[in-house]
C-alpha cells in the first residue's frame, strides 16, 4: 500500500464479502424451494428470497467496485484520496441503507414497504432487480454522486492514467444509466424497453469497462508487464465491448412488443459479444506468460486468470448459446437464461472483485502476500467455488434444455408445473452443487484467518 | 528503435509500399469499368445463376484490388491479405449458397 | 522469469513483420503492415459485423425471393452506381495522397485528400436524396424485411462514410501542416486504411442489395 | 512508427467507436418509439390496466413469474395467461391461494378486493394483446 488513504478500501471489501455470504445463504434456500416448494413458506416466500439474493449480489458488487476504486485510484493517480472522511461516511450510509432495505424485504410485506417508502408518489418498485424502495434508489444516487465526486477530484489533482480514466468512465456510466430506473411508464413495452437501459447497459456495457480496468490494474501489479502494453489491450477490449454490446441490447428486444428488426440487429451484434471476452482471456494469459517478475501473491494471479476464463465461458459462450433470435424464441425465459445468468455474473463480476480483494487485502493488512498456507487455502476456495459454479450451470442448462423440449418444442406441450416436476432431478443436483459452492465460500473465508509467516512488503 | 529502422529504410531504399501512381490509375480505370458492367446488369434486369455469378466475380475482383493495392496489403505479412481475402471469399460464397437456396424455393 | 521487456511491441512485430517470411521477389524490403495495428483489428471487427449482415440478408432473401425482387426494383440503381464511382474515385485520390506523402510532397497530398473528401461528400449528398425519396414513399425499418435490411445496411454504411469524412478532414489538416513524410506515415496510412474499408464494404453492398435478383 | 500499435490510435478508435455506436442505439430507439403504437396495444391502456400494473408491481409478482419471458423462472409465464385460462379462472385461482399442499410450491394470499382482481385481469388481458412477434411458441408459455 503506497498511500494511507487507500485503507478506506478495507471496510468496503469486508462488507462486500459479508453480503456475499448472505447472498449464498439465500441462494441455497431458493435452491431448496425449487424442489421442496413450501420450504420457509409463508415466512420467506420464493419471491422475497430471490429479491434478497439478487439485490445482495448487486449491492456487494457495488461495494466491491467502490472498494477497488478507492484502492486503485490513489495508487494510479499517485496522490492521496481527495477525502477519506467522505469515503468512510458514504460507506456507513450505504451499508445502513442496504441493510435496512434487506430487512424491509424480509420483515414487511412488499406492498406495505412500497406504501411506507413513497412508491405511490413515484412508482419504481416491483421490477426485476430494481425492487428497491424509492428512498433506497435515491440513496444509491446520492452515495454514487458523493463517491464519484471524491474519485473525480482525486484524479483531477493527480496523474491521469488510462486505467483510472477507463474505470471512472465505467463508474460514471453506471450512475447515469441507473437514472433510467426512475422511469416506469404505464405502457409495459416502454417500461421493459428502458428497464434494459439499466440492466443491459450495466452488465454488458459500462460494467465491462470497470471490470477490464480492474483486471488491467492487477495484471500490471502481479506481472510487471509494461503499462503501455496493458493499456493498449485495455483500449482494444473496451472498444470491442461497446461496439458489440451497445447494439447488442437488441437481443432483449425480440419478444417484448418491439419492432421485428431487432431480431436481426440483436442477433448479429450480440453474436459478436463473445469477442471482447475472448480478447480478455487471451490478454490475461498473454500477460501472465510474459511476466517479468514472480509476484509472491500466487492466489491473486489465479483469480485473475479465472476471471478471464470464466467470464468468457459464462458471458461469452453461454450467452451466445441462446442469443440468436430463432434459438431464443424457444429458450427465452427458461432455465437456460438462469444458467447463463449464474455463470456470467460469477465469471465476470464476482471473480473480478475477488481478484482485486485477493491482491489488495494482504497489502491493506501490511504484507506483500499471505503465508503459503493461507494462499493454498484461498486457492482451494477458488477451485471449489469455480468448479461447483460450472456444475450449477451445467445442471441448469440440462434442466433448461429438457424444459424447452417438453414445454415449447413438443407437439403436445406440457404445462409449466408438470414440466418442473419432470426436471426436478436436475434441480436436486444443482442444489448439491450449491452446497459445494457454499463449502468453497467457507474455505475462502477461512483463508483470511490462517496464521503464518507473511511475505514482507519489500517486493510490493 | 523500430522508428529509426523504418525511417532509415524508407529513405535508403527507393521503394514504395503503396505502388506507383501509374498502377493506381490503371486500377481505378478497371474498377470504374467493372462498376459500369454491374450497373448495366442491373438496368437490363439480368437475373439467374450465371448473371449473379458474374456480379460477385466482379465484386470479388474489385475487392481484391482494393485489398491488395489500395490497402497495400500485398506487401503486408501474409496473415493480413489472407484474412481480408478470406473474408471476401467467405461472404461471396455464402451469398452464392443463399442465392442457390432461394432458386429452389 | 521472462527477460523480454517490450512484450506488445514484440507481439506487434510478429504480426507486422515476421522475419521468417520471404520478402517480395522484386525487392528486398521486408513485409510491412501499413498504418497502425489498432486500426487493423478494428477493420477486422467491422468486416465481421458487415459480413454477418450481408449473409443474414442473403438468407432472409432466400426465404422471400419475390418480396425482395419486387421491392428491389423500386431502388434507385443510378444513385447506387454513381455512389460506387464516387467512393472508388475517392479511394483512388486517397491512394495518390499516400503516395505523395511517401514521396515527401505533403502539400500535394493535402490536395489529393481534399479531392477524396469532395467525392465522399458527393456520396453523402446522393445518399441523402435517395433517403428523402424513400422516406417520402413510406419506406421505414418496419415496412418490410427488405426495407429493414436496405435501411440498416445502407445507413450503417452511411454513418461509416460520415466518420470516414471526419478522419479525412483530420488527415487533410495534418497534410497541410506537413505532418506526413517518409518515416512518418502512420497517421495517413491508418486513416487511408479505414477509408478503403468503407469502400470495400460498399463494393459488396451495391451488387447484393441493388442488383442481385 | 508505422506498423506499431500506438496507444493514441487505440484511444481514438475507442472514443470514436463508443460514440458512434451509442448514437446508433439512440437513433434506433427513436425509431422504435415511433413504431410502438402499432405493436404495444396502447389503445387498451385503460385506468383499470394501469391500476392492475401497479398491483402487479407492488406484490412483486415478477419475483416468481415471468411476464413476456422476463422475471423469475419459478412459476408459470403470465404474458399469455389470459388466453390460456380466462379472467374468471385467474380470479378464482388468486383467491384460493395458498393451496397448502405439502411439498408443493406456494403462492401467497394477497386478500385482494373484487375491484383489484378485476384490475389484475385487465392488466393481464392488455399484456396478452401486445404484439410479441408470436412469442411464446405455444399456449403453455
Amino acid at each position: 500500500m503506497k498511500y494511507s488513504s487507500q485503507s478506506v478500501a478495507m471496510p468496503y471489501f469486508i462488507a462486500a464479502i459479508g453480503l456475499f455470504v448472505g447472498q449464498i445463504i439465500f441462494g441455497l434456500a431458493m435452491g431448496l424451494q425449487y424442489v421442496v416448494g413450501d420450504f420457509l413458506f409463508p415466512e420467506i416466500p420464493f419471491n422475497v428470497a430471490r429479491m434478497v439474493h439478487t439485490n445482495l449480489l448487486i449491492v456487494w458488487l457495488l461495494f466491491g467496485f467502490m472498494g477497488a476504486t478507492y484502492f486503485l485510484v490513489p495508487e494510479e493517480a499517485e496522490t492521496e484520496l481527495y477525502s477519506p472522511k467522505l469515503a468512510l461516511a458514504m460507506f456507513w450510509i450505504f451499508l445502513v441503507a442496504g441493510a435496512a432495505t434487506i430487512l424491509g424485504y424480509l420483515l414487511v410485506p412488499y406492498s406495505t414497504l412500497a406504501e411506507m417508502t413513497g412508491n405511490n408518489i413515484l412508482a419504481t418498485m416491483g421490477r426485476e432487480f430494481l425492487e428497491q424502495p424509492l428512498l433506497t434508489k435515491i440513496g444509491i444516487v446520492i452515495v454514487a454522486l458523493a463517491f464519484l465526486f471524491n474519485i473525480t477530484m482525486t484524479l483531477l489533482k493527480g496523474r491521469k492514467t488510462v486505467i483510472s480514466i477507463v474505470l471512472l468512465m465505467g463508474l460514471w456510466g453506471l450512475a447515469i444509466f441507473f437514472l433510467f430506473s426512475f422511469y416506469n411508464p404505464g405502457n409495459l413495452v416502454k417500461d421493459k424497453f428502458y428497464w434494459w437501459w439499466v440492466v443491459h447497459l450495466w452488465v454488458e456495457g459500462v460494467w465491462e469497462l470497470i471490470m477490464a480496468a480492474i483486471l488491467a490494474f492487477v495484471l500490471i501489479k502481479v506481472t510487471g508487464v509494461d503499462r503501455e502494453v496493458i493499456e493498449k489491450w485495455l483500449y482494444v477490449i473496451i472498444t470491442l465491448a461497446l461496439v458489440t454490446g451497445l447494439i447488442g441490447t437488441g437481443h432483449h428486444y425480440f419478444w417484448i412488443g418491439t419492432p421485428g428488426y431487432w431480431q436481426w440487429l440483436g442477433s448479429v451484434f450480440s453474436a459478436l459479444e463473445p469477442i471482447p471476452f475472448f480478447a480478455m482471456t487471451v490478454f490475461a494469459f498473454n500477460m501472465v506468460n510474459r511476466r517479468r517478475r514472480e509476484h509472491p501473491n500466487k492466489a491473486a494471479v489465479l483469480w485473475a486468470l479465472g476471471t478471464g476464463v470464466m467470464a468468457f465461458l459464462g458471458a461469452g459462450v453461454w450467452g451466445f448459446l441462446h442469443t440468436l433470435a430463432p434459438v431464443n424464441y424457444y429458450t427465452h425465459g427458461s432455465q437456460i437464461t438462469a444458467a447463463h445468468g449464474h455463470m456470467a455474473f460469477y465469471g465476470a463480476y464476482v471473480l473480478v472483485v475477488l481478484t482485486m480483494i485477493s491482491y489488495a487485502m494482504p497489502l491493506l493488512r501490511g504484507r506483500a502476500a499471505n503465508d503459503e498456507r493461507a494462499q493454498v487455502c484461498e486457492m482451494w476456495g477458488f477451485w471449489l467455488m469455480t468448479i461447483s459454479m460450472v456444475f450449477i450451470t451445467l445442471f441448469l442448462t440440462a434442466a433448461g434444455i429438457l424444459q424447452v423440449w417438453l414445454q415449447r418444442v413438443s407437439d403436445t406441450p406440457m404445462p409449466f408445473m408438470a414440466v418442473q416436476d419432470q426436471v426436478s432431478l436436475f434441480y436436486w443436483m444443482r442444489l448439491w452443487a450449491g452446497v459445494v459452492f457454499a463449502a468453497g465460500l467457507v474455505t475462502y473465508l477461512a483463508s483470511f484467518f490462517v496464521k503464518g509467516e507473511s511475505k514482507p512488503l519489500i517486493h510490493a | 528503435m523500430h522508428n529509426q529502422r523504418t525511417s532509415a529504410r524508407a529513405l535508403a531504399v527507393h521503394h514504395s509500399d503503396h505502388g506507383t501512381p501509374r498502377r493506381a490509375t490503371m486500377i481505378w480505370v478497371i474498377l470504374i469499368a467493372a462498376t459500369i458492367v454491374t450497373w448495366t446488369v442491373g438496368e437490363t434486369g439480368g437475373s439467374g445463376p450465371a448473371i449473379v455469378g458474374l456480379l460477385f466475380s466482379i465484386a470479388f475482383g474489385k475487392g481484391a484490388m482494393i485489398i491488395l493495392d489500395y490497402m497495400a496489403l500485398r506487401r503486408a505479412p501474409l496473415m493480413w491479405p489472407v484474412l481480408a481475402l478470406g473474408w471476401m471469399t467467405l461472404v461471396c460464397s455464402l451469398i452464392g449458397i443463399a442465392y442457390w437456396k432461394g432458386l429452389g424455393a | 522469469m521472462c527477460p523480454n521487456t517490450r512484450v506488445m511491441n514484440t507481439f506487434a512485430q510478429t504480426l507486422v513483420s515476421p522475419p521468417s517470411l520471404p520478402a517480395v521477389a522484386s525487392d528486398a524490403a521486408p513485409r510491412r503492415l501499413p498504418g497502425d495495428l489498432a486500426i487493423w483489428f478494428f477493420i477486422l471487427a467491422e468486416l465481421l459485423a458487415f459480413g454477418a449482415f450481408f449473409i443474414a440478408y442473403a438468407f432472409a432473401r432466400a426465404n422471400s425471393v419475390e418480396l425482395f425482387n419486387a421491392q428491389q426494383l423500386a431502388l434507385d440503381r443510378n444513385a447506387g452506381a454513381i455512389n460506387t464511382i464516387l467512393l472508388l474515385t475517392s479511394s483512388y485520390f486517397v491512394v495518390r495522397a499516400v503516395q505523395a506523402a511517401e514521396a515527401g510532397q505533403s502539400r500535394r497530398a493535402a490536395s489529393w485528400i481534399a479531392g477524396g473528401f469532395a467525392c465522399g461528400m458527393g456520396f453523402v449528398v446522393v445518399k441523402l436524396f435517395e433517403y428523402v425519396a424513400k422516406f417520402a414513399a413510406g419506406v421505414s425499418l418496419s415496412s418490410s424485411t427488405f426495407h429493414m435490411f436496405y435501411l440498416v445496411l445502407t445507413f450503417f454504411h452511411f454513418m461509416h462514410v460520415i466518420l470516414g469524412l471526419v478522419i479525412l478532414g483530420a488527415l487533410w489538416n495534418g497534410a497541410r501542416k506537413g505532418r506526413y513524410a517518409p518515416g512518418n506515415m502512420n497517421g495517413i496510412e491508418t486513416g487511408a486504411a479505414y477509408w478503403h474499408m468503407v469502400d470495400l464494404v460498399w463494393l459488396i453492398l451495391f451488387p447484393l442489395v441493388y442488383v442481385m435478383r | 512508427m508505422s506498423g506499431t500499435f500506438t496507444k493514441a490510435m487505440a484511444r481514438n478508435i475507442f472514443y470514436g467507436g463508443a460514440v458512434f455506436f451509442f448514437l446508433l442505439l439512440v437513433a434506433l430507439s427513436f425509431d422504435t418509439m415511433s413504431g410502438l403504437p402499432k405493436s404495444d396495444n396502447r389503445a387498451n391502456l385503460t385506468e383499470s390496466v394501469l391500476r392492475g400494473k401497479h398491483i402487479w408491481e407492488t406484490r412483486n409478482c415478477i419475483g416468481c413469474h415471468t411476464l413476456l419471458g422476463e422475471g423469475a423462472y419459478f412459476a408459470p409465464e403470465l404474458g399469455n395467461v389470459y388466453p390460456r385460462r380466462g379472467g374468471e379462472f385467474i380470479k378464482a385461482w388468486i383467491k384460493s391461494q395458498p393451496t397448502g399442499t405439502p411439498g408443493r410450491r406456494q403462492m401467497p394470499q394477497f386478500n385482494f378486493t373484487e375491484q383489484e382482481l378485476d384490475d389484475i385481469v385487465a392488466f393481464l388481458k392488455y399484456t396478452s394483446e401486445i404484439n410479441t412477434q408470436k412469442w411464446p411458441p405455444n399456449i403453455e408459455g
